[in-house]
């Protein structure tokens, strides 16, 4: 049991109106193999309960618990205490959204813009009956670093292009992008091209590379950027 | 068409913008609900998991006006956390059968599973895993490019007599995850109606017809009434009542509660499976895939302790035979340095196997327990994992009134929270992924088909959002001296202990006074978090509540049942009892307690047999 | 007020790299030859006067100073394009680069053009 | 909701963080020097006088001394230029880039101690006159 302060950032939109936030601090023990997402449980159920923060699976699988931990997007609940290497852990919610409270932000802007580029497969010919379509093993290994995304939203709140410009659709609209780019399977194409070809679109990126150090699944978005890219570029050339 | 023939007449029809009227506005001029907060939808989906997804999706296709409601955003449900795969006898690698699936299906569920269910669904398998691969999902594949398949616990070739059989559809180890993207994603083409963050609180019911439910929204505050003429349920599990837990923190029971609450039964309660392979002292779960894949588990000697128990099929037995197979070693002092610990042991697979098969294993390994299991076995411990019971549904969905029969009319209910019951005493792994999707788009059909015949609503009871709104009000002012997070790690801590793996009657009883005490410090309770915006202080209360209801009726579910089977195990009653228990339990909660009521099991074809493996 | 848009940023990103390479070969020479660099030396006209006469040297010159200018200006413009978020600005500040652009161009090539020794 | 919440710790600098902040300042310090140097060398079409002259004044040791800074703008900005455009262009750039980095500034240092130290000279040259 280590001692450690949690500096937690702070807005309740009823009391703070008018502000632009505030830090809390707490000081708790933490166990061997907390994570973070466990110190704000634990701060949650014992200390604060008005703390809110999202979270569910607390295993990195659903993505709700994405947030800024000592200066570095990560989720919550796969982030080792003891592996931060600081006593004083500063947590704040997600930068380049608006805060709805606490470590809560608003994902809209985030979701939109995969909507944006129809995040979907796209097929025109008709699927065989009662029967998959086949897609071979190699086919299918292009998917692998594109398909595992957990919509943390932890890229494209890094990403400094982002930052400045909210309408860049980030690396992670982008990623989604090339993951049915690359689908053997999609018909697509067409029809989304314009959506990443757009202004504000596949190259506003600047290949800061902020998305991949932060991406708590390790994908990297910048490949399917540059992935994108070079598909553009064939289909000119 | 002819089956909904006979509703038809029951009908007041006030044409359909029924808030136009001055009576309509005094009427739902209940404290809390504004006008603007009654929304109108053919259907409501409450859930967006596999199940609720799958169904909307099914709805919208056939041009009706859905919309689904979810206290998490549709990706964050729990059905993404499923690893391991979805079943289905497609025999792309090596012969299967739809018939093998059924036989391994019931013998899985100790002969409660009602077989007429099973069959649908085994049935329905290959269409469902098809669709989900013209809807995109990246499954991984087969050398000539067809859906690859692995090995999984129960499921094995020639009815039970042969080898493990590769019917486990996969995508890596995220199967779960691609199925629920992918739906997410139709649902977007499609144009899917979502309230995302939306904390549906109760059911609006009368004399046996569901019109809605009323829903908190969690993001801005306020209380939201659903008016529909079909209603679905897909809720998913509850294995929050539980400290050690693969599920969620979102699995909370909340579905089945408020089914509870309307007055209507659930079934088979008592029934709640414990994976064998959760991650000492945190629970997240170590998918049975490892064990597919070939993972041995060994105790504190050293020993593969599984040949003690189930000899030919080992650490691919059942998941219901291992954990008590784990739980006996624990008890005779052999879990590792004395504690509910055991090993899994990858390490003889190889580090190519390990990254290429297991890699979310693996990561989860390190994270969590920081091993990496190709250096190291991993610490294990039986985990609440799947509640194989719920609310009571017919073949197609329909919730049923009185759990036999009687359809409370335009209610469905499907996936993990409902019972149909295709999963009996014990689920066999990767069949709920089947059960959720299946499900769901049989309800989906349904409702398309009730929709078809029903074109009006009816008008909405005048009070029907007041016992929501009482309810948050309520919470929102208490200040009593409880703290809702203390009562709810006493009631998982010992929902573990006392009704967990093993039962005997002495702690089951224990555990029902917990619970009825714990009840009533509910009522004492306070929450910090007084304001509206994103109360999760709130939700959490609500929660809480949500739990302690379907506690009780587990815990009396388990006290009545005197019998061994499936994953329901009492020590002080051993040997599973055909003549006396061979049929579901029906719970209503009363003043009084938990009251009971029967139903025979559907038997088609397989002969109930002592289940061995 | 508008800007003329051919694509999403594709010629610009694409000749930003271009001129990016060209401009590194180039630069090499132009720093190696015109600072004199071997020996260090200062500038003067006596130095640069003859070698700017020479056709050849007009056309290193001026090609460098095409691309100089187009990827230094685009640059500028994906800087602005980042922090200015008004269409309007941005028509205008695309204009401004552009008569900028022309400006120095016009001013680079009539002091290389008509040069004589 | 609130639309820029304060900032408690600054967001994590790396390589590529701080790569891309020296690339936009490099770059937009060359388009400052270009337009002036455009002008600089317009004087040349004013004969010899006027060229020395406009000459004379940018090769003061001042002058001097900030053209050793611009050899290591102009350095800096064209290697990291390569390495974005073969992190774009290479199969494997993007897993490598920090790599590339490393590699590109070492030869950037290599340039600019090649090309700076006589200009270093040449500057304490002018510098004593
Ligand atoms: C770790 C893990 C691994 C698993 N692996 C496998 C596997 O390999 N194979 C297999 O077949 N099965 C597996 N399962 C089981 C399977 O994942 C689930 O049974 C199944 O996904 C349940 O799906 P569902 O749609 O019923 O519910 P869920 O996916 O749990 O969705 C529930 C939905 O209901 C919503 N909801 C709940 N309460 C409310 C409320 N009050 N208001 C509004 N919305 C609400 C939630 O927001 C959510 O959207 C696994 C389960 C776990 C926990
Ligand atoms: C010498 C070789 C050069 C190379 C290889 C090079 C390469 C590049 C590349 C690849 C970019 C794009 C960066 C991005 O997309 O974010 C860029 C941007 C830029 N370059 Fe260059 N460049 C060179 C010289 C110059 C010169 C001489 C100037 C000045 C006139 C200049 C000014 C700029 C500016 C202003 C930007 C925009 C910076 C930004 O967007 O952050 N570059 N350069
Ligand atoms: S790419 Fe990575 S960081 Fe971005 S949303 Fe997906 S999982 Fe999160
Ligand atoms: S951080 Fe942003 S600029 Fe590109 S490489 Fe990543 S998207
Ligand atoms: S809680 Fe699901 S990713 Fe952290």
């Amino acid at each position: 049991m280590a001692e450690y302060i949690f500096r937690v950032f702070r807005y309740d939109p009823e009391k703070d109106e008018g502000t632009r936030g505030r830090v809390q601090e707490y000081k708790i023990g933490v166990e061997r193999g907390w994570t973070v997402l466990d110190a704000l449980n634990y701060i949650k159920w014992h200390v604060d309960g008005s703390l809110a923060y999202r979270r569910a699976c607390r295993h990195g699988i659903c993505g709700s618990c994405g947030m800024t931990i000592n200066g570095k997007n990560t989720i919550a609940c796969e982030q080792q205490v003891a592996d931060l290497g600081t006593q004083v852990v500063t947590v704040e919610p997600l930068r380049g959204f608006r805060v709805i409270k606490d470590l809560i932000v608003d994902m809209e802007p985030f979701y939109d813009k995969l909507y944006a580029i129809k995040p979907y497969l796209i097929a025109y010919s008709d699927p065989p009956t009662d029967k998959e379509r086949l897609q071979s093993p190699e086919d299918r290994k292009l998917l692998d670093g594109k398909y595992e995304c957990i919509l943390c939203g932890c890229c494209t709140s890094s990403c400094p292009t982002y930052w400045a410009d909210k309408e860049f659709l980030g690396p992670n609209a982008l990623m989604k992008a090339a993951r049915f780019a690359v689908d053997s399977r999609d018909e697509g194409w067409e029809e989304r091209v314009n959506a990443i070809d757009d202004k504000h679109g596949v190259w506003r990126c600047h290949t800061i590379f902020n998305c991949v150090e932060a991406c708590p699944k390790e994908l990297n978005a910048t490949r399917a950027i540059v992935e994108l890219r070079r598909l553009m570029l064939k289909g000119r050339l | 068409m002819g089956k909904f023939e006979g509703y038809r007449g029951t009908f007041r029809c006030v044409d359909n913008r029924w808030l136009g009227t001055d009576e309509a506005k005094e009427l739902h001029e209940v404290e809390g609900v504004e006008l603007h907060n009654v929304h109108e939808h053919d259907a409501v989906i409450v859930g967006a998991g596999l199940a609720g997804m799958y169904a909307a999706l099914e709805v919208k296709k056939a041009g009706f006006d859905v919309a689904v409601l979810t206290k998490v955003f549709p990706t964050r449900s729990h059905s993404g956390a499923a690893q391991g795969g979805i079943a289905a006898a497609l025999a792309n690698l090596e012969e299967d059968h739809i018939e093998w699936h059924f036989y391994d299906t019931v013998k899985g569920s100790d002969f409660l599973g009602d077989q007429d269910a099973i069959e649908l669904m085994v049935r329905e398998a290959p269409l469902v895993i098809f669709e989900y691969e013209h809807m995109g999902v990246p499954f991984s594949r087969t050398p000539e490019g067809k859906i690859m398949q692995r090995y999984f616990g129960g499921h094995v070739k020639d009815f039970g007599r042969g080898k493990p059989v590769l019917r486990a559809c996969m995508a890596a180890d995220r199967t779960g995850h691609v199925l629920l993207h992918t739906l997410w994603e139709q649902c977007v083409k499609l144009g899917v109606r979502f309230y995302s963050e939306y904390y549906v609180l109760s059911l609006i019911i009368t004399d046996g017809h569901c019109q809605g439910v009323v829903a908190w929204d969690l993001i801005n505050g306020g209380i939201h009434v659903f008016h529909a003429k079909a209603t679905c349920f897909a809720t998913g599990g509850y294995g929050r009542a539980y400290k050690i837990t693969t599920n969620s923190h979102a699995n909370t029971a909340d579905g089945v509660a408020m089914v509870l609450e309307a007055g209507l039964p659930l079934e088979d309660m008592e029934f709640v499976q414990f994976h064998p392979t959760g991650i000492a002292k945190q629970g997240i779960l170590i998918s049975e895939a490892a064990r597919g894949e070939g993972g041995y588990l060994i105790n504190d000697k050293g020993e593969r302790f599984m040949e003690r128990y189930a000899p030919d099929k080992m650490e691919l037995a059942p998941r219901d035979i291992i954990s008590r197979s784990m739980w006996t070693e624990f008890l005779e002092g052999r879990g590792i340095g004395g504690e509910r610990v055991i090993h899994l042991d990858l390490r003889h697979l190889g580090a190519d196997k390990i990254k290429e098969r297991l890699p979310q294993i693996r990561e989860l390994a390190m994270k969590f327990a920081g091993v990496d299991p190709i250096d190291e076995p991993i610490p294990i411990q039986p985990t609440a994992h799947y509640s194989m019971g719920g609310i009571p549904t017919d073949i197609n969905c329909r919730v049923l009134g009185d759990g036999k029969e009687q359809w409370v009319r335009g209610f469905w209910a499907a996936g993990e929270c409902a019972c149909v019951s295709v999963h009996g005493a014990n689920r066999l792994g990767t069949n709920s992924l089947l059960d959720a999707s299946v499900h769901g788009k049989r309800a989906g059909r349904d409702i398309v088909e009730y929709l078809s015949v029903v074109e009006c609503f009816e008008p909405l009871p005048v009070d029907c959002a007041r016992k929501a709104v009482d309810r948050v009000n309520w919470i929102l002012k208490a200040d009593g001296p409880e703290r809702p997070s203390e009562l709810r790690e006493i009631l998982q801590d010992n929902m573990y202990e006392l009704c967990g793996v093993f039962r005997n009657e002495e702690d089951l009883t224990k555990m029902y006074d917990i619970i009825k005490d714990l009840q009533k410090r509910y009522q004492n309770i306070h929450i910090e978090d007084k304001s509206k915006v994103f109360n999760t202080h709130l939700m959490e209360a609500l929660e809480l509540g949500h739990l302690l209801e379907v506690a009780e009726v587990i815990v009396a579910g388990a006290l009545n049942r005197t019998e061994c089977r499936g994953a329901h195990w009492r020590t002080d009653c051993p040997g599973r009892d055909d003549e006396n228990w061979l049929k579901h339990t029906l719970a209503w909660k009363t003043e009084e307690g938990v009251e009971f009521d029967y139903k025979p099991v559907v038997i088609t074809r397989f002969i109930p047999e002592v289940r061995k493996y | 007020m508008k800007f003329p848009r051919t694509s999403g940023g594709f010629y610009a990103w694409l000749f930003q790299r271009l001129t990016g390479i060209l401009l590194v070969i180039l630069l090499i020479i132009h720093f190696a030859i015109t600072h004199n660099l071997p020996k260090g030396g200062e500038v003067t006209y006596a130095l640069v006067a003859p070698r700017l006469a020479t056709a050849t040297w007009k056309v290193f010159d001026l090609t460098f100073l095409v691309c100089a200018l187009f990827h230094g200006l685009n640059g500028v413009w994906m800087v602005v394009q980042d922090y200015v978020h008004s269409e309007t600005a941005q028509a205008w500040i695309f204009y401004a680069l552009c008569t900028l652009g022309l400006v120095l161009l016009v001013l680079g090539a009539i002091t290389v053009i008509p040069f004589k020794a | 909701m609130l639309e820029k919440p304060s900032v408690i710790k600054r967001y994590r600098l790396h390589v590529g963080t701080i790569a891309w902040i020296l690339h936009r300042a490099t770059g937009l310090l060359l388009v400052l020097y270009l337009m002036l140097h455009i002008w600089v060398i317009h004087h040349v079409s004013q004969g010899p006088a006027g060229f020395n002259k406009v000459m004379k004044a940018v090769q003061s040791p001042l002058f001097l001394f900030l053209e050793i800074g611009l050899l290591g703008c102009v350095l800096y900005h064209a290697f990291n230029g390569l390495r974005i455009i073969i992190v774009e262009f290479s199969r494997e750039g993007v897993e490598a880039h920090k790599q590339i980095f490393a590699a590109m500034m070492a030869v950037a240092v290599f340039l600019f101690l090649v090309g700076g130290v006589p200009m270093f000279i040449h500057f304490l040259h002018v510098l004593a006159g």
